[in-house]
């Protein structure tokens, strides 16, 4: 996706729209790349979400680990962790494929900072949690299923 | 204004480990209030960290992050007072920004 | 007809005795993202405000709540949740510690309990300032040992007659605070409901609370907790911050006496 | 079952002599505090607070009534059960899954579409993996006992009076308190009962 991102951002007329988006203040002038994706945010699937963000090429991988639950106390509240051990892992991206729009988030680490997230998220229904790494240029992906049940009057 | 956030680093090592808190409704646009009227969309979409004035970690997010976000990161190679500053933009515009600095494991 | 019974109970029993011996695999799932969801509890946020709304000068007295009296004399609020319900001279009653909060919010800042009492849960668009103060209290006893006093004769009675409420079967469908939390090992579709008769389960009626519930996402008390129990057991409504409600947390708190309460956690 | 009882007796003597026996009956004192601070709220009225004769007898014994008394009040409870006129017992146990499943009913907050809250606290069809336990598994209940017309009118008797065969049974009066209507007792009597429902596959 930051491939996208970097085609963007060479674009010349794209370099004037971010221009104009951080002068409205929507942008934070030290954030360095693209804005919020819209496209793929609207996306109704997760490969059209991933070829929004030009990540629909990724390859199968097992350095990517899923931390997540087999089955969600609460699909309002479910907790992943995602770490990726990919040398030169530059940003991780979340689909959940059966939410109405599947694409998540995509998190960029630099710096310094390492290929790992924690974030918690809504999920509908019973889906596959779909992860897309960038590393080096290229795309590399896993998934892993979270079940979602009713739960009872508790709490 | 927005509540503020609530950050905690901790090193490990010469690893931070950064936990936030945020205080946002996340609505989805798709939940009906009391009187059956649709809540309007409202949620946080990019979050901006930065480490000693670096942005170290940025993300882009989507509606279906739960309520009240918490997220978590870590950054190599910070030391013990450290400032670390979060920024959220949402939807409609509205930002927030809080700052904490790097505590060693313990104290 | 007892013939039929006994078919039913015969044919039952081998399927129990299964659920008793083996762990039960979606619980135990549970247990292990529930202290993940802990670390980073949403609770906290509300602990914050809770602090601020317990030092601000507030209500039409102008007053904060500092010289609020917990149990453990004016304005000490470090250990006080853990020591509560327990019988205040002033009102000459048992009071938990949400009743205690709002009849501080009533005699120190002038609010009416009406007021108060008019809707004093959270929603997605509120949260009560009671809720976020028992919250801040709530927090102030982590880690300490739960020990509501019994030693006031009243504190005696006042459990005797919270363990009377707790068992006692009314309302369209039957049913007491025991038909669901009166036995062992037994679940509402997949939620975990724990015996609070016995000390140890008794410990989960309190441990947890003040909680934020990933449902909806809001913060609630042990009020809310209440109220909503005895809403599905079809009973009418318990008054807010009342009497019945600090017995029945007296029952369940002394029956949890001696374990370490964690502070406020997270609930499904 | 017994053994448990046993247990939970004893440790619940065990509880009270570290905590002050009692020297009374609380239940009155308790009642009095509820009629004081309880509200009417919605569909659920402050008469809901008062004990009818089987409530009565069970919270008086702890859920444990001398057998004469029990199998007194058992009958009586048997008499109060209003067969279906037609003589059927089952209806659709597609209705009934859906019956099934429903929790909502006769709390201060639930307005008309009473469900039978049954997966609350049973086992049933094999599909439903979130059910609860408070109740014994449901599931192959037609297959265990077979389909006679004996077993029919249990399920449908025990679903319409609970305490008609177990007078403290946990299980609410669905149809003595008429939360549920003949047919869709009908419906959760085929779910149970007939040989194509799911639940006895």
């Amino acid at each position: 996706m930051h491939d996208t991102r970097r085609t963007v951002l060479k674009g010349i007329w794209s370099v004037g729209a971010l221009a104009t988006a951080v002068g409205a203040g929507l942008l934070s002038p030290g954030r360095a790349f693209a804005a919020w994706n819209k496209g793929a945010f609207e996306a109704k699937s997760a490969i059209d979400a991933m070829k929004a963000l030009g990540v629909a090429n990724a390859e199968d991988s097992k350095a990517i680990e899923i931390r997540a639950p087999e089955i969600a106390e609460n699909g309002a509240v479910v907790p992943i962790d995602i770490t990726s051990n990919i040398p030169g892992t530059t940003a991780i991206a979340v689909f959940i494929e059966k939410n109405p729009f599947p694409y998540t988030g995509s998190f960029d680490f630099s710096q310094g900072a390492v290929p790992y997230v924690h974030l918690r998220v809504k999920i509908g229904e019973s889906s596959p949690v779909r992860v897309v790494v960038t590393a080096g240029g290229k795309h590399y992906m896993t998934a892993k299923e979270v079940k979602v049940t009713i739960g009872g009057c508790g709490g | 204004m927005a509540d503020p956030m609530k950050i905690r680093a901790t090193l490990q090592g010469d690893v931070a480990d950064v936990r936030v808190l945020m205080a946002h409704p996340m609505e989805t646009g798709q939940r009906k209030d009391a009187a059956g009227k649709i809540v309007p969309l409202h949620f946080i979409q990019t979050i901006t960290a930065q480490l000693n004035g670096k942005t170290v970690f940025n993300a882009d997010v989507s509606q279906a992050v739960s309520r009240n976000p918490v997220f978590a990161f870590k950054v190599k190679g910070a030391k013990a007072g450290d400032k670390i500053v979060i920024t959220w933009t949402d939807n409609k515009g509205e930002k927030r920004t809080d700052e904490t600095v790097v505590r060693a494991a313990g104290s | 007809m007892r013939v039929a019974l006994v078919v039913g109970l015969v044919a039952a029993v081998p399927w129990m005795q299964a659920s008793a011996q083996t762990p039960d695999p979606t619980a135990a799932e549970f247990d292990k993202f529930r202290e993940i969801m802990e670390q980073d509890n949403p609770a906290e946020l509300f602990e914050v405000k809770g602090e601020e709304l317990w030092r601000a000068r507030r209500g039409p007295k102008n007053a904060s709540l500092e010289q609020c009296d917990l149990g453990l004399g004016p304005g000490v609020v470090k250990g006080a949740y853990v020591q509560l319900p327990r019988y205040f001279a002033d009102v000459d009653r048992v009071m938990d510690a949400e009743a205690r909060i709002v009849h501080c919010m009533i005699t120190l800042q002038g609010f009416k309990y009406e007021e108060l009492a008019k809707q004093p849960f959270s929603s997605l668009v509120r949260t009560p300032d009671p809720v976020s103060i028992v919250t801040y209290v709530a927090a102030q006893s982590r880690g300490m040992k739960l020990a509501a006093p019994q030693n006031h004769p009243k504190e005696r009675d006042t459990y005797e007659t919270g363990k009377a409420i707790f068992h006692y079967r009314a309302g369209a469908f039957d049913f007491s605070c025991a038909s669901c939390h009166g036995a062992d090992d037994k679940r509402i579709r997949t939620q975990p409901l724990p015996n609070f008769t016995k000390p140890e389960q008794a410990v989960r009626a309190v441990q947890g609370w003040p909680g934020y519930r990933m449902t909806g996402g809001v913060m609630h008390s042990l009020q809310w907790r209440m109220n909503d129990c005895f809403r599905q057991q079809r009973f009418p409504e318990p008054g807010y911050a009342s009497e019945t409600l600090s017995a029945l947390l007296a029952y369940l708190t002394v029956n949890a006496n001696g374990h370490v309460y964690r502070g406020p956690g997270i609930k499904r | 079952m017994k053994f448990a009882s046993v247990i939970a007796l004893v440790s619940a003597a065990l509880l009270l002599l570290s905590c002050a026996t009692p020297t009374r009956d609380y239940t009155p004192d308790a009642l009095a505090m509820m009629k004081r601070d309880f509200h009417a709220k919605g569909s659920a009225g402050m008469d809901r607070l008062n004990e009818d004769t089987v409530q009565a007898a069970c919270n008086k014994y702890q859920d444990n009534p001398p057998q004469e008394i029990a199998a007194k009040l058992e009958k009586e409870q048997f008499a109060t059960i209003q067969w279906p006129a037609d003589g059927k017992l089952l209806g659709d146990w597609k209705a009934g899954e859906r019956i099934a499943q429903n929790g909502r009913g006769m709390a201060w907050n639930d307005k008309g579409g009473v469900g039978g809250s049954c997966y609350n606290c049973h086992q049933i069809g094999p599909r439903e993996s979130s059910f609860g336990t408070v109740g014994t598994s449901l599931y192959q209940f037609g297959k265990k006992r077979g389909y006679g017309a004996e077993i029919q009118r249990y399920a449908y008797g025990k679903i319409y009076n609970a305490k008609a065969y177990n007078l403290c049974s946990q299980m609410p009066r669905f149809g003595h308190v008429k939360a549920l209507t003949e047919q869709q007792m009908k419906d959760l009597t085929a779910l149970l009962m007939d040989p194509a429902s799911p639940v006895n596959q």
